[in-house]
């Protein structure tokens, strides 16, 4: 680990990449100012239709509303990204150290509280900054802290009903996704009175996948095989 | 000119040194930093030029846009993550498997 | 006018020339003095080939009188005549290898000159005597080529050649005193119309073929020719069409075909063609070396050649029509006969020549080899020796081009495998962009000017 | 009657599948299997519909463009659809046969969701979306290469996976330039306002490099080897058939609508597309020969087929200096060729692999006694690749050709017949030393019938493609992507 | 939709079907095999003869099929397709009876009919094509139908030839694609039509079209193995007995020369070509062919390769005959495109047969060979004779034909090259047949085996005794009707028409 690797690279080509790169950030740096100096951009659509979006947070209105699309696919590539990581089968890869006493307590202090900020998130994303993702990532740093501390999923869990909550986010996009294109409208079209459950759902379900899921990133191999092995 | 513009070039900035350290270093991690850098850069750029218009409210939609981004980034980083270290079990070194490029240097 | 005298005058001079320059050349003591003197003999003749007109030349104090001449039908020989020529000249000893050589190797030089203006002369020749004159020096000088060569057999072959010769010119003889005392005049043209009514007719027309059928070498009179092509080395027997087509142009220019008709003569004649032919195949079947098949294709073609001739002396009509291709036929008789020369021993020296050499393990170096090898080993034979040279430096040529080839193809795994190097891979696609930028841009400022 | 959303269900399905796949491992093949079928039935459906209806336009939620995202299906997108269905549906068929279930747990769920992944994109109207289904099929990719395992392997799918998201941050920059300039990212929105400014030049050079990059055009294929050749097979298959033509067509798309800068008239250049499209058909030029030379040179079968992929890619943008209708539907038609011949191929080498337990060349050992319908699938695949008729590739072969001479630049065309020979060299090399005896015979394994039998059923396609092209360049016209007709 | 669209595309079908099914059979059901065959063959043979019968009688048979925008898949009946058609479901009958009984046991059956069928479906696809892509795309399955037949042994010299074979002819296919794909844009239409349809083009595309023309006929002359192209065709010798005769009596060697005429008559048009100052040349080339192949021949010991090179030589013919542009000479090169076809099978199957019974090869080993299988070598010399041209044989009347037409046609040299071919053929022929009946056998065959009451098996003998009557008949009853020459003169009456 003690070889950056840096003199495998020969001078000449080292200089040739820093005229290059120079001239690319020339070019990027011109092409910023070139822009108008006005945002051409949708916030005129986004806030002119915020009233029928279910929540009056401009950003939670595109994420789960205007552009849910996205963010169902991009559940997708979180789930996927931990089908690819088990698939590696890297159990072991990572050192296992017993916590320390401090880690132990902090994490005892830590967990409910980041349980309480990540609750808080969730809660104030249909107003102000914050949603799913805050909430989820606040969450999955308390797994991690937990994990850490050496706590692991009791084995009943890992298998099925592990696997349920992490496809939880995924699976509810798609199934009420779909549901309602039932009665005539179109995929993750929410009608307007229903809009702001809706999203509360969804932001919940996508909170605990989205902390399940980076939580198991971190251990890195399916619980259920680690135990197998 | 507005001040946001000089996010904005930080980003650019940021971006340019990503895809050098992503170029001269060798070691996966650093690469990995390195695209995860340049991934920030874009993500600055998306957000500051959001907020130029001087007056307005900043357009919510690049921000949605960053934090999706973000989600893909970190999935993204956390298989990289786990392939090298897949890669360096199996081949006791987190580097790609080539030749020093000054062998070709003459 | 002075432009048409000039031209008349060099035009003259021309004709003069196609035989006269190889005749002058044939002096062995210019030899070691003139570098190219033996293509230099064939020039006057590539001339008069590559001008498109017809011309003709009174010699009044050349013999009896004589007159030369040039049409689209003796330039079609005369051009065949020149290509065979000129391959020999190729393949002749060069000077410089000669002086320190064996001496019959001056005379054969020598004979291939005086051969050559026969040769040209009797294609040029408007009249009997001429026509007599060149035909016989160029018979005597082939005897001499024929002999000079080392081998016994080619001894035997030039007896017998010789034999017939002199029959031949017996006959000529007997033929010319015959016309002499019919007509004055000796032009072909008009020996035909006078000859057509004289009462010697048949005799004329009889001995002729005889005289020419000897000097042809067709069957029944042939037993030169396959012990010739048997036993001479190969720039002789390249040659050897050459009296095949002089004696059978000698047939067409003496004898008054499409103006007189003899029906029994022609019947003769006819036949003795067909037998020729049947003689050939069969006779080819026996032979003892393919390098006798050439000759008894000549018999073959000769004897076809007789019953075109007996149809016409029976049917005068028949030689109108198809008598214009006499001149054809001859022609490529003689390029034929010397392509299959050319070929046979090319083959000949395929088969002999060992399949592979030892040294090079790669196929397509050694099939370079293999080929330049046969063709120095056959060009040897031939007598053209400054091949190996030539060989020794194209070989290394090739041997640097194949090494090359051998380092560009390595150099192309050398070159993958950087290309897959990150860094350069990387700078690479960096430069790709920003190539795009500037070309986008270039387009976008220059219509915004 | 309820009007079908095949559009949605092209992308629901294969997520609900790779969720059930995921969720029950051990009934994964049958679950696999079936969503596959479905699938394929599905793309039928929405072709179905196409044909009746015309060029579709799907705004998810509700919203439209610019505000939402839209889905759009026209003559281009369909066709990659089905491409990918009709890949797909042979790639699951061979995969059922091809794992043992302890990988076969974690193919089918990458698999499923490289599948949605690419209707996604193939559906999308919305670059910034599209974003997403690239960094989704992207992660699936490399997650599938490194299943074999092995150092190869996973060096190689490293290595693909730096490559995928440099890639794609770049078009994520050429993104973030174009919204800025013109507040949206919808393609058709796009494409009604984007001219020529630096933020977009710098956007196209941006854009345009990161789609080269995945493609893996020449220079830039550096990846695409290791990857493709140390991947098990079906993977294998289905990343040159699919994947690396999945940027293509993302490229495509911005090169038909938004990059021309100003309005012209179709089938012209617009403003600085000249250029750029003499560069890419240098690049394919250059593309092909490497590609031939490097997969001559190969002494292993998998890298043999990879090569050729770097070659097919090259005849691709050939299509883009000729800038004709011709041109354009020769281009998709040789995709579609190329996809289905490769999988044959990749299908075929892993049979041998599967059965000798090695892919030397020179010891092939008689494979072509031992495993005649193996090797009668890679015959046939390499005919279609070579362009022999009667076969797909000849099709696209004979199209690009004819636009090559319409377009007085036949130089583009002598590029094809020189690939088409040394194609012709590559796969013949293969095929004679299949008859032979080898110094090395193999250790004979059991290859299952099924997976020989998909093999030469797809090996058959490419050549029934040669004999039924109207019907795919019909399909093209739809919604006339290629601008309106010249002829 | 009825018969007449539908004929010859069941012509084509009658043996692909045969291929597709056997390729499936399991190798031991050899009765199966040999019944679906032989049964192809005959339907074919009843198919064509339908078909000759309604040509003749002003029928049109064509089916079409959409291939590309603008461009159809043509499969028609015309004469001159009838001619080879003809030929080509002939001979495979022949030839299938033939392989039939010399592949007796020997492995990887199912594979070798399954491409032979196959290789006949390509052939009779070429005699039909009724445009040039379909032409071209059945020359090219042609070729690749061809190249397992080729390397059906298995071994390294089998695997070189095989290479070899198609290094020349997908070379060989691309220039035709090239200039297939030329010629369409240059007139938006492939399609054979009598007479050709490029006179009419503007006069500036000339150069173009003789560009053109030197492409299709060098695309061609690989396949028909005019001279310096032929080179793959002595090589492929390595390949079993029947293949030789089907790659050069019917298939590979024909569709070649086939093409040719097609190109020079219907696509061109021969008046046309002529005026283009193209014909000359591919005469000089042809008349080369046949003298330097003919010379060639002299020297092979091995038989088989002797038979090559005589191939090339006579293929030639064909080629010399479209060349020299005048009625005569055209039926001539027509009316050989049968008799070579008939004669040369003739000689292959006495090849193999002496190959399969005695274990000869060469020439040399062949001493006395007509006392021990006098049918064989009976037919040999018939077909010997033929091909050297002595009358009453077919190779008469070719000959014959090809003479007036080059004296018609002004082309005098021409009598030259025939007559020296003649001689050549003798040299190479008539040693063979005075060593095998007049010399004293050697003592004991190279590798003998014992077939009982006939000489050989008799699926062995009959094909090529049959064969060699043929080629007498052909050449007696040149000028009955339906015979070869008078079908030939019907051609050129198209062809010629004022």
């Amino acid at each position: 680990m003690n070889n950056t690797g840096e003199n495998t690279i020969p001078l000449s080509l080292r200089l040739l990449l820093m005229v290059l790169l120079t001239v690319m950030a020339v070019g990027l740096a011109y092409a910023v100012l070139s822009l108008p100096a006005q945002a051409p951009g949708l916030s005129v659509y986004a806030v002119e239709n915020i009233n029928i979006s279910g929540v009056s947070n401009p950003v939670t209105a595109v994420l789960l509303n205007y552009r849910a699309y996205d963010t169902f696919l991009e559940l997708g590539v979180l789930l996927l990204a931990l089908l690819g990581v088990w698939s590696l089968g890297c159990a072991g890869c990572q050192h296992q150290s017993s916590p320390g006493p401090v880690l132990d307590s902090l994490s005892r202090l830590l967990v409910p509280i980041l349980i309480m900020v990540s609750g808080y998130l969730l809660w104030a994303g249909a107003h102000a900054p914050g949603g799913a993702f805050q909430a989820g990532s606040v969450l999955g740093a308390a797994g991690v802290l937990l994990l850490l501390a050496g706590w692991r999923i009791h084995a009943g869990l890992a298998g099925l009903p592990l696997r349920i909550a992490l496809v939880l986010g995924v699976a509810v996009f798609a199934l009420v996704g779909a549901v309602l294109i039932l009665p005539g409208g179109q995929l993750l079209a929410f009608p307007p009175a229903y809009a702001g459950g809706l999203i509360l759902l969804f932001e919940t379900v996508a909170t605990l996948s989205i902390a399940i899921s980076l939580t198991a990133l971190f251990l890195g191999a399916d619980p259920d095989e680690e135990d197998a092995s | 000119m507005s001040y946001i513009f000089l996010y904005a070039l930080v980003g650019m900035g940021l971006f340019t040194l990503g895809l050098y350290a992503l170029i001269i270093h060798a070691h996966l991690l650093r690469k990995i930093l390195a695209i995860n850098i340049m991934g920030s850069g874009v993500f600055l750029v998306l957000v500051a030029l959001a907020a130029r218009t001087e007056g307005a409210a900043p357009d919510p939609v690049p921000h949605a846009m960053v934090i999706t981004g973000i989600v893909v980034a970190v999935s993204a980083t956390a298989l990289a993550l786990a392939l090298m270290l897949r890669v360096r079990s199996e081949t006791g070194r987190a580097e790609l498997d080539e030749e020093p490029l000054s062998k070709f240097d003459d | 006018m002075n432009d048409v005298l000039l031209l008349d005058f060099l035009m003259t001079l021309l004709l003069l020339f196609v035989p006269g320059l190889p005749l002058l050349l044939a002096f062995p003591a210019l030899h070691s003095r003139l570098p190219w003197f033996r293509y230099l003999a064939l020039l006057p003749a590539v001339i008069a080939v590559a001008i498109p007109e017809a011309h003709s030349v009174e010699l009044p104090w050349l013999l009896f009188g004589s007159e030369l001449g040039i049409e689209n039908s003796s330039r079609l020989l005369l051009a065949m005549s020149v290509f065979l020529w000129f391959w020999v000249m190729v393949l002749l000893p060069a000077a410089r290898d000669r002086s320190e050589g064996r001496p019959e190797d001056k005379y054969s030089t020598v004979f291939f000159l005086l051969a050559m203006t026969g040769n040209f002369g009797a294609i040029l020749a408007m009249d009997l005597v001429a026509f007599f004159v060149f035909s016989t020096l160029l018979g005597y000088s082939f005897y001499g080529l024929l002999v000079s060569g080392r081998k016994n057999k080619a001894r035997r072959a030039g007896r017998v050649y010789l034999v017939l010769l002199i029959l031949a010119d017996l006959l000529l003889f007997e033929v010319l005193l015959i016309t002499v005392l019919t007509t004055e005049n000796l032009e072909f043209a008009a020996v035909h119309q006078s000859m057509a009514q004289s009462d010697s007719l048949t005799l004329y027309l009889a001995l002729v073929v005889f005289a020419f059928a000897a000097r042809a070498g067709i069957w029944p009179l042939h037993f030169w020719l396959p012990l010739a092509y048997r036993s001479t080395r190969p720039a002789v027997a390249l040659l050897l069409g050459i009296p095949v087509v002089i004696g059978l142009l000698g047939i067409v220019r003496w004898l008054p075909l499409g103006e007189i008709s003899s029906p029994e003569l022609g019947l003769i004649i006819f036949g003795s063609g067909l037998v020729a032919m049947l003689f050939a195949i069969f006779a080819g079947l026996k032979m003892a070396q393919l390098k006798m098949l050439p000759a008894y294709a000549a018999i073959l073609v000769t004897g076809l050649f007789f019953t075109a001739v007996g149809a016409g002396l029976a049917d005068p009509v028949i030689w109108s029509h198809y008598g214009r291709f006499a001149y054809v036929f001859i022609a490529s008789l003689g390029s034929g006969l010397a392509v299959l020369v050319f070929a046979i021993s090319w083959l000949q020296v395929r088969r002999d020549y060992p399949a592979r050499s030892a040294g090079y393990a790669d196929d397509s170096n050694q099939w370079v080899e293999r080929w330049s090898g046969l063709v120095v080993v056959w060009a040897g034979n031939t007598g053209f020796d400054t091949l190996p040279r030539w060989r020794v430096w194209w070989l290394a040529k090739m041997r640097h081009l194949w090494l090359l080839i051998r380092i560009w193809q390595r150099q192309m795994g050398v070159y993958e495998r950087s290309l897959q190097r990150w860094g350069l891979a990387i700078t690479l696609f960096l430069l790709l962009a920003i190539t795009i930028t500037f070309v986008m841009a270039s387009a976008g400022l220059s219509s915004s000017i | 009657m309820i009007e079908m959303h095949w559009v949605v269900i092209v992308i629901l399905l294969p997520l609900t599948g790779a969720v059930v796949c995921f969720l029950w491992p051990r009934q994964t093949v049958v679950s696999g299997l079936i969503t596959a079928v479905g699938l394929f039935a599905s793309v039928l459906g929405l072709t179905w519909q196409v044909l009746e209806q015309g060029a579709l336009r799907y705004a998810v939620g509700g919203w439209g463009a610019p505000l939402g995202i839209d889905l759009y299906v026209d003559g281009l997108s369909l066709l990659m659809l089905i491409v990918t269905a009709v890949v797909g549906l042979a790639i699951s068929v061979y995969s059922s046969a091809y794992f043992r279930l302890d990988r076969a747990k974690h193919f089918w769920p990458l698999w499923l969701f490289l599948w949605a992944a690419l209707n996604a994109l193939f559906l999308s109207a919305d670059i910034f979306n599209i974003y997403v289904t690239l960094e989704l099929m992207g992660l699936a990719a490399v997650a599938l290469v490194a299943l074999s395992g092995g150092a190869n392997a996973l060096t190689a799918a490293m290595r693909y996976l730096l490559v995928s998201l440099l890639g794609s941050l770049f078009y994520l920059m050429g993104v973030a330039l174009l919204y800025h300039s013109y507040g949206s990212v919808d393609i058709a929105i796009l494409s009604q306002r984007v001219e020529s400014s630096p933020a977009v030049w710098v956007a196209i050079g941006l854009m345009v490099a990161g789609l080269l990059l995945k493609t893996a055009l020449f220079p830039l294929h550096f990846w695409l080897p290791p990857a493709h050749s140390s991947a098990p097979a079906p993977v294998s298959a289905l990343l040159s058939a699919l994947v690396v033509k999945a940027s293509f067509y993302i490229l495509l798309r911005l090169w038909l609508e938004v990059f021309p800068l100003t309005n012209t008239v179709p089938g012209q250049f617009a403003l600085g597309q000249f250029g750029l499209a003499q560069i890419l058909g240098l690049l394919g030029a250059a593309a092909v020969l490497w590609g031939g030379i490097q997969a001559l040179r190969q002494t292993r079968l998998k890298l043999l087929v990879a090569y050729s992929t770097v070659l097919q890619i090259g005849y691709l943008f050939l299509a883009f200096p000729l800038a004709s209708i011709i041109g354009w539907k020769a281009a998709l038609y040789l995709l579609l060729a190329h996809a289905v011949a490769k999988t044959a191929m990749f299908m075929a080498a892993g049979n041998i692999l599967f059965y000798g337990g090695h892919d030397r060349i020179a010891d092939l050992d008689r494979v072509a006694q031992r495993l005649p319908l193996t090797l009668s699938a890679f015959g046939l695949a390499g005919i279609s690749l070579m362009g022999l008729p009667p076969s797909g590739g000849f099709i696209a072969k004979w199209l690009l050709l004819e636009a090559a001479i319409r377009s007085g630049q036949w130089w583009w065309g002598l590029m094809l017949i020189v690939g088409g020979l040394l194609t012709g060299a590559y796969v013949f090399k293969v095929i004679g030393y299949a008859f032979t005896r080898s110094d090395l015979p193999h250790e004979p394994g059991f290859v299952p019938k099924r997976m020989e039998w998909v093999a030469l059923v797809m090996a058959l396609l490419a050549i029934v493609l040669g004999l039924f092209a109207p019907l795919p360049l019909a399909l093209l016209e739809i919604g006339s992507p290629f601008g309106e007709s010249l002829r | 939709m009825n018969w007449d669209t539908w004929l010859p595309l069941l012509i084509v079908l009658s043996s692909l079907l045969v291929a597709l099914v056997i390729f499936v059979l399991p190798e031991d059901r050899s009765k199966t095999r040999t019944t679906l065959n032989l049964g192809g063959a005959a339907l074919k043979i009843v198919l064509v003869g339908i078909m000759v019968w309604g040509v003749f009688n002003g029928h049109h048979y064509e089916t079409r099929l959409p291939l590309l925008p603008g461009l159809d898949l043509v499969l028609r009946a015309d004469a001159l397709s009838m001619l080879f058609v003809a030929l080509s479901a002939g001979l495979w009958m022949l030839t299938t009876v033939y392989a039939v009984g010399y592949l007796e046991d020997s492995p990887h059956r199912s594979r070798f009919f399954g491409f032979f069928s196959l290789c006949v479906t390509a052939t009779v696809g070429v005699a039909l094509a009724g445009n040039l892509i379909t032409f071209l795309l059945f020359y090219e399955l042609l070729t690749l139908a061809t190249y397992p037949l080729i390397v059906h042994r298995g071994t390294e010299a089998a695997r070189k030839a095989g290479r070899t074979y198609l290094i020349y002819t997908l070379a060989g296919g691309a220039l035709l694609l090239l200039a297939t794909i030329w010629l369409y844009t240059l007139t938006g239409t492939l399609e054979f039509t009598a007479r050709g349809f490029l006179s009419t083009l503007d006069s500036s595309h000339h150069p173009v079209l003789v560009i053109i023309f030197v492409l299709l006929i060098t695309g061609l002359g690989v396949k028909a193995a005019i001279f310096p192209l032929h080179g793959w065709l002595p090589q492929a010798m390595v390949a079993p007995a029947p293949v030789s005769a089907l790659l050069h009596a019917v298939a590979v060697v024909k569709a070649g020369a086939f093409g040719i005429i097609r190109v020079v008559y219907d696509v061109f048009g021969i008046e046309f070509s002529a005026s283009l100052g193209v014909t000359l040349p591919l005469a000089i080339v042809a008349a080369v062919t046949i003298i330097y192949a003919s010379m060639r021949a002299l020297f092979q010991d091995d038989l088989k390769r002797r038979l090559a090179f005589s191939t090339v030589s006579q293929v030639s013919y064909i080629i010399l005959g479209i060349a020299i542009v005048g009625p005569m000479a055209t039926i001539g090169g027509m009316v050989h495109l049968v008799h070579q076809g008939v004669m040369k099978i003739t000689l292959f199957f006495c090849a193999g047969n002496l190959a399969e019974t005695l274990g000869i090869h060469k020439i040399s080993e062949m001493n006395g060979v007509g006392r021990r299988m006098p049918w064989t070598m009976a037919a040999f010399t018939i077909g010997a004779f033929g091909m050297i041209g002595a009358p009453p044989l077919a190779g008469f009347i070719s000959k014959w034909y090809l003479g007036l037409g080059a004296l018609e046609a002004g082309q005098d040299w021409v009598i030259f090259v025939l007559a020296g071919s003649s001689l050549l053929n003798a040299g190479y022929f008539l040693p063979i047949l005075y060593v095998s009946w007049f010399k004293e056998p050697a003592g004991s065959w190279p590798a003998e085996r014992c077939f009982g009451r006939y000489e050989t098996a008799l699926a062995l003998l009959a094909p090529p005794v049959i064969t060699a009557i043929l080629a007498l008949t052909l050449g007696l009853l040149a000028s009955a009707p339906f015979s070869p020459l008078e079908w030939a003169r019907f051609i050129t009456t198209l062809e010629y028409a004022p």
